[in-house]
């Protein structure tokens, strides 16, 4: 983990108020993993001041070559910190501490095998890493990937090129019609990963209970270290030793049904 | 030319951590070398283990931040077997906070963590205010105060800080409460209670609905307060509140503290501790001073 | 769609200056229709002209300023004679803060400015955080307030808001006691007690050392406060602390406040006031509100 | 009196943490007097918040075809609000309220006639949009201005071309050494301007008695438009109907001890 000023090298939204960071530094050396986060810091302008906390970002991809990471983000709207980083341009810096937290283990699917990996909104970035990371492992990966509305898509033929890409619209203004639960049925896997809003996990924890699942979770954080406790949650199992996670260094990304969500 | 030495903790330089934001040293410890801090100021320990409050248990404000974690911790035993052992092979000086909801749960804890070796001093939390329970009349009320000292000091074998409330009408009387049943320092100041509402869900934010405020938003309500304590009392204060930079140690300084703790600064920055500790001499030589404690309350001094 | 009706107040929108952060109207007044607000809040009366406190007055802190200016006022008769019959031949309501180190100035300047046709109702100020003799009682023991606000409200010929001091322990019981004394509503948050040091000449910024912190900073503080209060009266609130936008303002209604006063974002922008009003009802019909009373106390009534 | 973002025309340092900076708007059109401020809000960056309150700055001077006033300031190093304006950059716009003030009475100098211009270190700025003024109205202007150290001299040449202009340096590292008050008795004038420390200003209104001497004064403020009561001097005149002034809105020039100093 270390703590650096990072350079913008490309920022545009790609979706409605999604936005696509592409940042150069150091840290990229040290991501271990997909699914890990990075902490942001935001700079103010004349009629906004900077927000005192950082703010947790999945790391969408990496590339060691060329020291880059990328960031996908939603802007919040006025008043938000996210919406400040929309102002950040090319050639600026911004100051990033990472990477952090456990990401996707990927050796967890044994190849050959079959991976499912299911996103929706703003989880779906740290899952396209994860399925770079597979598919160059030789693993199949399917995605089913949600979003509210036509305006919202975003990455489908990156993630096109990795393996088969079901993109659904909760008002079917794209793609087919629905949530990401209702294809689970038709699509063959071994191991499945899911980033996305806690109702979404938390029906995919219901149904896929006879293989492996990691879910990917969000919390309010103020340290993204492990030291404030903010964004712990409770263990399912109420013998465990210690009875909580930290989301920011236990996780993000935990067994399915491992904590309560 | 920045050593202090307190009750119990000889400072080596005079800025720790402040007790929640730093857990037991562990994360921080993982990120630069925690001997070259003055002290570490562990999380509040309490009797028998707490889970806290439900998230959220953090909300952003403007230059500031709540929190209601609700003392989340192991319990006193689990931090004596887990924790301190980790602490006690460090050389930097320990102050313990601990906290209770009921006289007794205070008095059996600080039994327990003064004994051991680790600890240098404790800090008597009397002022959570995200505790249900309990708790309130300790941090606010100058006799229920200072018989919860009384008590503390009779069994703890090291100095005990008292860490006062800021949501008091009359500091200096609780001050003045707690120096008269023996505390050895105060600790100022804990957090402003506060309250932020999401506007979506029409709700506060936190699941606890209140929560503590800190941050540089509170740094002007801590100077006033150590301002004003630190004529009233003789025992020393570790001053603390929006801490940032060198410059706000020298402020704090100048107002009447002889140490301070760094908070909500180091979720910013987890390096800003060590920081705040090399900027700290360049600051003083560029000022003239060549040792910290003459700026001990200069702001008041003749 | 944001109208709203208090004791001597038909506001045709809840937004007002704060007192002391507007004079007596004549400044914005030359820079917008001062019609456009819901009313008026002029700066502290009092019986005899005061100039105040020394100069600095004001020092910037993080996201917030402090402030002693102490009252500065040309007094009731002049008030009455020079800055009332000009805010008489506008149609915005007029609340008149008034303020004094004695019972008797209270009531002395309550009779005088109450009876003034321009004047909707009273504002007492019983929370000036920098009056040095006097004032500081009112503002923190609720029998004290509570007597000097029967005796007001005896010789008012208007409704008499009260505005609470937040540098309390207990904000519930001032309220309450207030509210029993026969006030027709409370204004809420005064400023926090704070200081500032400088680091050069090494004494408080302030000529009059401490002062009344204000701005963003303590919006989480005056939340909490309304949240707790507005649950336990049945006066209407006038919400303050740290407004700045049209958020601001749900977010105080939301808490349970019935209006709101706009103080320290006027310095930042002049014409933040009518701004808000602007942005007030586009912000309810993007949340699909129809009138703003709903929203009073939302995020606690069940 | 009007709120504008004004853009940024040119930005430099041009002498020891002085900057001069152009800026161009409508504003322009509305100054009527040198001496003139703007109140200036300042943006933040990513570790330091923007400044609650607008900074006073006098206007330097104005140009009325190209819409541009000049401002020169200070830059009161880390962690101040003028320290963050020193990063604005050519293109980007500044929040600037403005023209407020009173400045100096052009007219009280009857042509013919001599005036002493004299300025102490950033209060030098509003004198040569004075001396401008002065010397377009066939006024003959002499200018004595004072500063710490050589590295802190600014704005000599423009100076020289609008008169006789003696600098001098606390220091003597440049010009002649001594302060301001030191050269009055060699130079004749029939009226006299200042702006500067109030110590020299204070010096000045015990030497020149028996001239005409207009004094600009700072006051920390924050409305910066006569509301606040924050920037009030009390009057020398106990029977003054109002006993004090408003340094904002009142001033910030006045006429010799017509209020403390
Ligand atoms: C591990 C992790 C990874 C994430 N990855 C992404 C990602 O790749 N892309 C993306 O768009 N979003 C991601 N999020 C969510 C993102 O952190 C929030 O949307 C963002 O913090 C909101 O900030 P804001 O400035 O827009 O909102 P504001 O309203 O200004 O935020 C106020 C405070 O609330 C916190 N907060 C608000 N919403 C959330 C949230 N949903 N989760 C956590 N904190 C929140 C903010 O961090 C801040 O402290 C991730 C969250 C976590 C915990
Ligand atoms: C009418 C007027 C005209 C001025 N013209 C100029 C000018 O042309 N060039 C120039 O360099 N300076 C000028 N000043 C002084 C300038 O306003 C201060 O140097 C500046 O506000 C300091 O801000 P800071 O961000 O550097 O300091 P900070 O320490 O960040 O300021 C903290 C607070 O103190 C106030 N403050 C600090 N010093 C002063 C001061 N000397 N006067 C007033 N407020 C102060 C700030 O405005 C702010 O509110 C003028 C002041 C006034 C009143
Ligand atoms: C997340 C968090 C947890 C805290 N936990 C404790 C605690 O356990 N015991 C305690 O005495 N103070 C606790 N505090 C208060 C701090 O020690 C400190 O008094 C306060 O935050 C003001 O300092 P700051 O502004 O530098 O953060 C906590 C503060 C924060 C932000
Ligand atoms: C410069 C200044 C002067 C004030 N004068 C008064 C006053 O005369 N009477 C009063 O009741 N409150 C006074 N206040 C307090 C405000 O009315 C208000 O309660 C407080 O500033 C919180 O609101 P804000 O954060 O929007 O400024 C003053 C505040 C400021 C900043
Ligand atoms: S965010 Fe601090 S422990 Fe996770
Ligand atoms: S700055 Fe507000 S009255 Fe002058």
């Amino acid at each position: 983990m270390i703590q650096e000023d990072m350079r913008v090298m490309a920022h545009e939204e790609i979706a409605d108020h999604i936005f696509e960071l592409k940042l150069q530094g150091q840290m990229v050396q040290q991501i271990t993993e997909p699914g890990q986060f990075v902490h942001v810091r935001i700079s103010g302008k004349t009629d906004a001041v900077a927000p005192l906390l950082r703010r947790p970002i999945s790391i969408c991809s990496a590339d060691v070559k060329s020291r880059t990471l990328t960031l996908i983000y939603r802007s919040g709207g006025l008043g938000t910190g996210t919406e400040l980083l929309t102002h950040t341009r090319t050639g600026d810096t911004v100051d990033v501490l990472g990477p952090l937290g456990h990401g996707f283990p990927v050796s967890e699917a044994p190849a050959p095998a079959r991976a499912l990996i299911i996103g929706g909104g703003v989880g779906v970035p740290p899952l396209y890493g994860l399925s770079q990371a597979l598919a160059k492992r030789g693993i199949q990966v399917t995605h089913v990937l949600g979003f509210r509305s036509a305006k919202d898509v975003f990455y489908q033929t990156d993630f096109e090129e990795l393996g088969k890409t079901f993109v659904m619209t909760e008002d079917g203004t794209y793609g087919r019609c629905g949530r990401v639960t209702d294809l689970l049925e038709t699509v063959p896997f071994d191991i499945a990963y899911a980033c996305g809003p806690t109702p979404m996990l938390r029906a995919l924890e219901q149904t896929i209970t006879d293989k492996p699942l990691f879910v990917s979770l969000e919390q309010r954080m103020a340290c993204g270290i492990g030291a404030c406790m903010a964004c712990v949650t409770q263990t399912t199992d109420p013998n465990d030793a210690k009875g909580y996670r930290r989301v920011c260094c236990d996780g993000p990304v935990f067994k399915a049904r491992e904590v309560e969500l | 030319m920045i050593e202090v030495h307190l009750p119990g903790l000889d400072l080596k330089n005079p800025v720790m951590p402040a007790s929640g934001c730093f857990a037991f040293g562990a994360e921080y410890g993982a990120l630069y070398d925690l001997n070259e801090l003055g002290a570490v100021t562990i999380k509040a320990a309490t009797l028998q283990p707490r889970f806290g409050n439900s998230t959220p248990r953090v909300a952003e404000t403007p230059s500031g931040m709540l929190n209601a974690i609700g003392l989340q911790n192991p319990g006193a035993d689990q931090i004596i077997k887990n924790e301190l052992p980790r602490l006690e092979k460090q050389k930097v000086p320990v102050l313990a906070n601990i906290a209770g909801s009921e006289v007794d749960d205070y008095v059996a804890t600080a039994k327990k963590i003064s004994r051991h070796p680790a600890v240098n001093a404790l800090e008597l939390n009397i002022s959570c205010p995200n505790v249900k329970h309990g708790g309130i009349q300790f941090g606010t009320v100058p006799e229920v105060a200072a018989e919860l000292t009384y008590k503390v000091k009779a069994v703890s074998e090291k100095p005990v800080y008292v860490k006062l409330s800021p949501n008091v009408t009359d500091i200096v009387a609780m001050a003045k409460a707690v120096e008269a049943a023996g505390a050895d320092g105060l600790s100022m100041i804990n957090t402003l209670l506060g309250m932020r509402i999401d506007l979506h869900t029409q709700k506060p934010v936190l699941a606890n609905l209140t929560g503590g405020l800190s941050g540089p938003a509170i740094k002007p309500v801590a100077i006033r307060m150590i301002y004003e304590v630190s004529q009233k009392v003789t025992i020393p204060i570790i001053g603390m509140g929006g801490i940032q930079n060198a410059d706000d140690v020298i402020e704090f300084f100048l107002a009447g503290a002889s140490a301070v703790a760094v908070g909500t600064a180091n979720f910013v920055d987890p390096f800003v501790c060590p920081k705040i500790i090399k900027e700290l001499p360049e600051k003083l030589n560029t000022m003239g001073v060549t040792d910290i404690n003459e700026l001990i309350g200069r702001s008041w001094k003749k």
